[in-house]
């Protein structure tokens, strides 16, 4: 299942919504959608909406913390929601939970 | 009796879903659980995706996929005739990469989520990665 | 420039998934819509299921699928080294079957849901059933 | 997905609920499946549920055919509820629908 890429505006951050397989070939279109929008919307921080991920693999998670490196540039704040099995325990595995908080809702994420 | 399967590819991003899912479905024949085969997918994913990433820079090649399933045994082999792999003790370490803003977790994946990996791989010899998982009897 | 894969499978029957879901993937990279890749779907499935069914009665053989993807063509070819069929036409006809329990819709299901079908076949030399379809250019 | 069928027992007849994908090879299952259970419930009306069926070819309409020689023989009755999409599409390509009545819901199928 090819992924799928949507975004919504709040007033304190923007919000990505991924769904689908997050691979190699997936991972570009998640760069260039996150850095488009962060620009054109002057955000700082950055929500990444898991619950419909269904698969995620290194190229995923170098395309995420590549993400997490331009928004501490900003500097912003960065936190994913709704990531649930295999890809939560891959998120763990790789450390980046250290990193990026993994959050039960968008409201833990926004508040965190 | 074994099955086995083959699988030709050519080096691009957008055929290493197709080896997933391929994969996947070969290996749902053996009584794996849902959380074996999501594992599977990763290795095989990760296989896939480093021939397309360092076998052929800036070229074209040829992947192959081939599987077997022996009883309660799957095999995975991965192979590419690629500029292959001049260190790889180093290469299998965890976060070696030769490539800006890849992970290093590629080698580090297949070992964790299949019980055996090899890789065999020489200067300009292309590189040929086997990876073998079994599933265990189920509850019940 | 053009995709292209190549699958080779055994002629059992839970390999038929196998090279449905492979050949769903490959063809998602051109943009057929959903009804297109379930139509696909079926067509792939008839065609490995005759192998499968008819090329080697009473023995198991191999079953090639090969795919290209070239601008919006897809070209699906499944082969099999098997028995071969005697009257081509008189298979493709609707109802047309020589095993009872079946249909005899195998065939007229890859006409239908495809835009092309070529049947190569001659008794012991196998058979060869090429397939294509084009996307059509989406709205929007 | 492979197919997984399971059934239900009513006063009047049985339910077999198939989702997944009725392809070659799940068809003999389906077959073992549904004679297994008329045979041990003594049921002569079958309803197929196809709500969750996701594929179906030419084989999977032979092994659906076959249980309708069964249940002619009884005699008995049989429908077919929930076929949407290209399965629904399919089932009326091949004629399917000309013999076996396709209803929306249990209810419909059970009255027909
Ligand atoms: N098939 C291959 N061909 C050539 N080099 C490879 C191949 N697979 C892996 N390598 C080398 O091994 C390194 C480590 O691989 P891996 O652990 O998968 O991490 P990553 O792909 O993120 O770099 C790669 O950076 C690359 O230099
Ligand atoms: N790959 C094949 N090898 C040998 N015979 C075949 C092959 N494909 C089709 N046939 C013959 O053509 C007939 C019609 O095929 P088809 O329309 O698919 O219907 P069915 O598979 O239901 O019999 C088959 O019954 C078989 O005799």
């Amino acid at each position: 299942m090819p992924v799928h890429l949507t975004h919504q505006l709040m007033t304190n951050y923007l919000i990505i919504r991924v769904s689908g397989e997050l691979d190699l070939h997936a991972a570009l279109e998640f760069r260039h959608k996150v850095e488009d929008e962060l620009a054109r919307t002057s955000s700082k921080h950055l929500l990444l909406d898991f619950t419909a991920l269904t698969f995620i693999d290194s190229s995923g998670l170098g395309a995420i913390l590549g993400r997490y490196r331009t928004i501490r540039q900003l500097p912003g704040k960065m936190s994913i929601f709704g990531a649930g099995g295999t890809v939560r325990r891959i998120l763990e595995l790789a450390g980046i939970s250290k990193l990026i908080p993994l959050c039960e809702t968008e409201r833990q994420a926004a508040s965190c | 009796m074994a099955n086995r399967m083959g699988l030709t590819l050519l080096s691009r991003s957008d055929n290493v879903g197709v080896a997933r899912v391929a994969l996947a479905a070969f290996a749902a024949q053996l009584s794996f659980t849902l959380s074996d085969l999501e594992e599977i997918k990763v290795a095989v994913s990760e296989a896939v995706t480093n021939a397309v990433s360092h076998a052929y820079p800036g070229a074209e090649g040829e992947v192959a996929v081939s599987a077997t399933a022996d009883g309660d045994l799957l095999t995975v082999e991965v192979r590419d005739a690629g500029v292959g792999i001049p260190d790889v003790a180093a290469a299998r370490a965890p976060s070696f990469t030769t490539v800006p803003d890849r992970m290093g977790l590629g080698f580090v994946f297949m070992e964790s989520f299949m019980d055996e990996l090899e890789v065999s791989s020489a200067p300009g010899q292309g590189t040929t990665v086997t990876m073998r998982k079994r599933c265990r009897p189920q509850a019940g």
